[in-house]
């Protein structure tokens, strides 16, 4: 779920990027950092990178009627960690931005907190957790607990910025987590079955890159 | 396997402002051998996608027997029982870790019962040639094995009419061979197969019937007559076949004789000649 | 099959294309800034207007392509605009209402969501992501970060034929029959993209190591200089607009 | 640039326990043309890629003029600036987004100025005739494009000797012969060319010179000789080319007279002995 350009009040847009800017600064320095040691990590990262952007192309069955893509954060968080996804969601995001006119600019900072920065560091802290109990659980719930973590970050956004006259920002709230729960729910629980039997397939047919990851 | 004849007529197809396909019509008669000719980028594979339902023409229709194609979820259902295409990189058709997984997944989307799908897969890998590959993950398989596997895949759905993009495309001589062998078993089981390629040579002397795309239209008729036309074959960018171009250097085929389609028959009609 | 995105496409095609990215950024973002900052009208709808205006005409963008680019975005507009007209009232049990408040910011959201796509559109239309990538690099982006986001480009133009062919080749095999089968064709479809992604990683990397790679990736971006009489109409255009706003608005 | 000769000396290499290569020499004569065949998977590109510096043999050395390779970091730099590998797959060499950016690649990596890596561009382009596409997208070439771009870019080092892997394999009529004009004005720029092929015929009319790998080891020498040998060629698992097949089987070559080498020389033969 992007927020399109010129949705967010400036005042807002300013503030939500201010808050993603660290997150995506220390992401960036990562990535800098693991060149220096590790130059081949240049082309992975493209490979991730790309393999997010294209993911999110992927058209996922449709429950309620309404066709939905996957995010592509839970499962990039839990094979790449957060401090990555970070850097490559904003990459992701600019490259919807500017190439399929998802998302905006002046958004950007917004779309990347809760696209690239809550729903990754959900996904992995949950991850964590979980995988000591089940691994397909955690894979599970990483996923799907991310997808809900963006969407949620993403009603606040919108309800901080239009607060309802009569309720203010709780009757905000609910309102537009009403109106994009239709997609946004079931969106969570089809991306988090459809991770687990990527990871499953994967364990197939890649295990040595997988164990490359540490997974 | 059944007959089935399936035919374009007057499709259209543009992409980005791009006309590919320009009221192009081919008609694909039941046990004949086709093969679609035209440099890259003629728009081959357009039509074969078509052909196959993947893409729905701006213009013109698709006939099937007597029907016309419908792209609606049934529709295709049931027209992708009769008709499977294979496009030219195996990789992007292979998703399983070994072959026999691979070569099922198409069988168990039929929802057929467990015995019936391995019956099929069986039967698809012998006719292909891959009985002993079976087992083998898809990764450790040559280019030409793969190319084989992903027509496997296609031929275990039990469709009448096979489309190849490029089918040895790629292949060396060995891979090549095999192709053909491939080819020659799944007429011989009753399935006709249309294919594209680049290799006027090759589709001389494989091919029952051609058809040339040019410009955004196709041109069917008789191998030799159509690989022979040194016009067409300027206009749609591809050379002349060595051996009619040797025929006519040398003269061969003076007296109405049907004109060569291999060296065999160029070497008998050299001698015949000299006799 | 598609070489790549529609929009990406009209980039570089756009007669703008040669244009310094710099002042098509003092344009494009002039337009957003003001269409989204000031009041709806008539500051919006003429930032909106010279956005389309300028699409439609010098940067000889396709009616269709940009319908196309502007459907998703003004979607989540409407939708999101909805939201906002409608208020929630908890008082003497849940209720809907629409009032002259809520009516004013929905419209004014709408104005400035539909202004503010429209001026992304006019840099994502005309600049390709290369020449963009570029400029961010001369204003200090860590190399390494540019590096990865040109290969992130490159990498998903390589492999969204693949994507296309992979779905297209599961669909002939009935792989999107149903919604179980869908989601395992979906699961299928993810594994051998990450597989496909990984191994054009892993030979690129030995491809580009005969050229010299080391782990930086430069290239040497096309001269081109900044086009004063383009600056000076953009300042003129902006400055008209907020000023007509400003005038307007106040009555 | 100079006359270099490169060469490969009882060169030996295993993967995973299977030996590719095993006491394989290779000489490359500066000026020469040089096509190196076998069939897919016999280890062409293994000999190029240690030939190229990227691949250590496991035994026997890479000679370069009268020095051996050495695999340090600095032999390596050196040695790139004299032998460039080009591979089969252009996807895995080109990775800018556009054709002019991606050529600066190698000559920013030398560490050129500005200006003389500008000029290196343009030489580059223009030598493969891709002048009018400098500024194209990648992802908007064809296939046979990408080639010549990733050509280019190995040109753009101005090495003396250039190693193609493939060049003309998936290329149409058209597009073989633009690589082949490409082929022809390198030559002419003082560039010696090694390639591999799996194409018999092109390979007839094309070197001077060739080398077939088979069981790990590889036999040079004169291209008549070499691909008229139907011993050689079947354990190598290639044809014959078809104009050494006919005139073989039309007995053109008894005279002693040299064997034809393409369809021209060909009818030449045939007609003389007609005569």
């Amino acid at each position: 779920m992007h927020i399109a350009e010129g949705f967010l009040p400036p005042l807002h847009a300013a503030g939500w990027t201010l808050a993603a800017a660290p997150f995506v600064i220390h992401g960036g320095r990562a990535v800098a950092r693991e060149r220096r040691e590790r130059p081949e990590t240049t082309l992975l990262l493209g490979a991730a990178g790309a393999f997010t952007f294209l993911l999110s192309a992927i058209k996922l069955p449709s429950i309620t009627g309404s066709s939905s893509h996957p995010t592509g954060v839970g499962l990039g968080a839990v094979l790449f960690r957060p401090p990555v996804m970070a850097f490559l969601s904003t990459v992701v995001l600019l490259f919807q931005a500017l190439l399929l006119a998802h998302g905006g600019l002046t958004t950007l900072g917004a779309n990347v907190f809760s696209m690239g920065v809550a729903g990754p560091w959900t996904a992995y802290l949950v991850w964590c957790t979980v995988r000591r109990v089940n691994h397909t659980a955690a894979v599970f719930a990483a996923v799907a607990l991310a997808d809900l973590a963006t969407y949620a970050v993403t009603a606040t956004q919108l309800a901080l910025a239009f607060p309802d006259p009569a309720t203010g920002f709780s009757g905000a709230m609910a309102k537009f987590l009403g109106v994009f729960a239709v997609t946004q729910v079931p969106l969570a629980v089809v991306e988090g079955l459809l991770a687990v039997l990527v990871l499953r397939l994967l364990g197939d047919i890649a295990r040595p890159e997988l164990e490359r990851l540490d997974m | 396997m059944g007959h089935l004849s399936l035919a374009a007529r007057a499709v259209t197809v543009s992409y980005g402002g791009r006309t590919v396909l320009c009221a192009a019509s081919l008609d694909v008669r039941p046990g004949s051998r086709l093969a679609l000719l035209g440099a890259n980028g003629s728009g081959k594979t357009t039509l074969l996608r078509v052909l196959s339902g993947a893409l729905r023409p701006d213009a013109g229709q698709v006939r099937v027997g007597p029907d016309a194609l419908r792209h609606s979820r049934a529709g295709l259902t049931a027209h992708r029982q009769q008709v499977q295409l294979v496009l030219q990189d195996p990789d992007d058709q292979l998703f399983a870790a070994d072959v026999a997984r691979d070569v099922s997944f198409g069988p168990l989307n039929l929802r057929l019962a467990e015995d019936e799908v391995r019956s099929r897969v069986d039967e698809a890998l012998e006719v292909l040639g891959l009985r002993e590959l079976a087992e083998r993950p898809t990764h450790q398989l040559s280019f030409g094995q793969r190319k084989r596997v992903a027509i496997a895949g296609a031929v275990a759905m039990r469709p009448c009419l096979l489309l190849l993009d490029e089918p040895t495309a790629g292949l060396d001589a060995t891979g090549a061979d095999e192709m053909l062998t491939a080819l020659h078993r799944l007429e011989e089981w009753g399935t006709t197969v249309l294919l594209s390629t680049h290799d006027v040579d090759f589709a001389l002397a494989w091919a029952t019937e051609v058809a040339v795309v040019e410009a955004g239209r196709v041109l069917q008729g008789d191998p030799g007559a159509l690989l022979g036309d040194t016009g067409l074959l300027a206009r749609a960018r591809l050379r002349r076949p060595w051996v009619l171009e040797l025929a006519d250097r040398l003269d061969v085929s003076r007296g109405g004789a049907p004109s060569p389609r291999d060296l065999e028959s160029l070497v008998a009609a050299l001698t015949d000649f000299r006799v | 099959m598609s070489t790549g995105f529609a929009l990406d496409d009209a980039a570089w095609a756009s007669p703008w294309r040669r244009r310094a990215v710099g002042e098509k950024v003092l344009l494009a973002g002039g337009l957003v800034g003001v269409g989204i900052s000031l009041p709806v009208w008539p500051g919006s709808v003429l930032a909106a207007a010279a956005a389309l205006a300028i699409l439609l005409g010098p940067a000889q963008v396709s009616p269709r392509v940009l319908a196309r680019s502007v459907a998703a975005p003004l979607a989540f507009i409407v939708v999101g605009s909805l939201s906002v007209l409608v208020s929630l009232r908890w008082d003497g049990g849940p209720g809907v209402a629409v009032t002259e408040e809520t009516r004013r910011s929905a419209l004014s959201v709408l104005g400035h969501g539909t202004a503010g796509t429209l001026g992304v559109l006019v840099i994502a239309a005309t600049t390709p992501m290369a020449d963009l990538l570029g400029a961010l690099r001369r204003l200090r982006v860590p190399d390494a970060c540019i590096d990865v986001a040109g290969l992130v480009y490159r990498l998903v133009l390589v492999l969204l034929a693949t994507v296309v062919q992979m779905g297209e080749a599961q669909a002939a095999r009935l792989g999107y029959r149903d919604r179980r089968t869908t989601l395992r064709s979906s699961a299928a479809l993810g594994a051998g993209l990450l597989v496909r992604s990984w191994d054009r990683a892993r030979r690129l990397e030995e491809g580009l190591a005969g050229r010299g790679y080391t782990g930086s990736l430069p290239s040497l971006d096309p001269p081109r200089r900044t086009s004063l009489p383009f600056v000076a109409t953009s300042l003129v255009a902006l400055g008209a607009i907020t000023t007509a706003a400003l005038t307007m608005g106040g009555s």
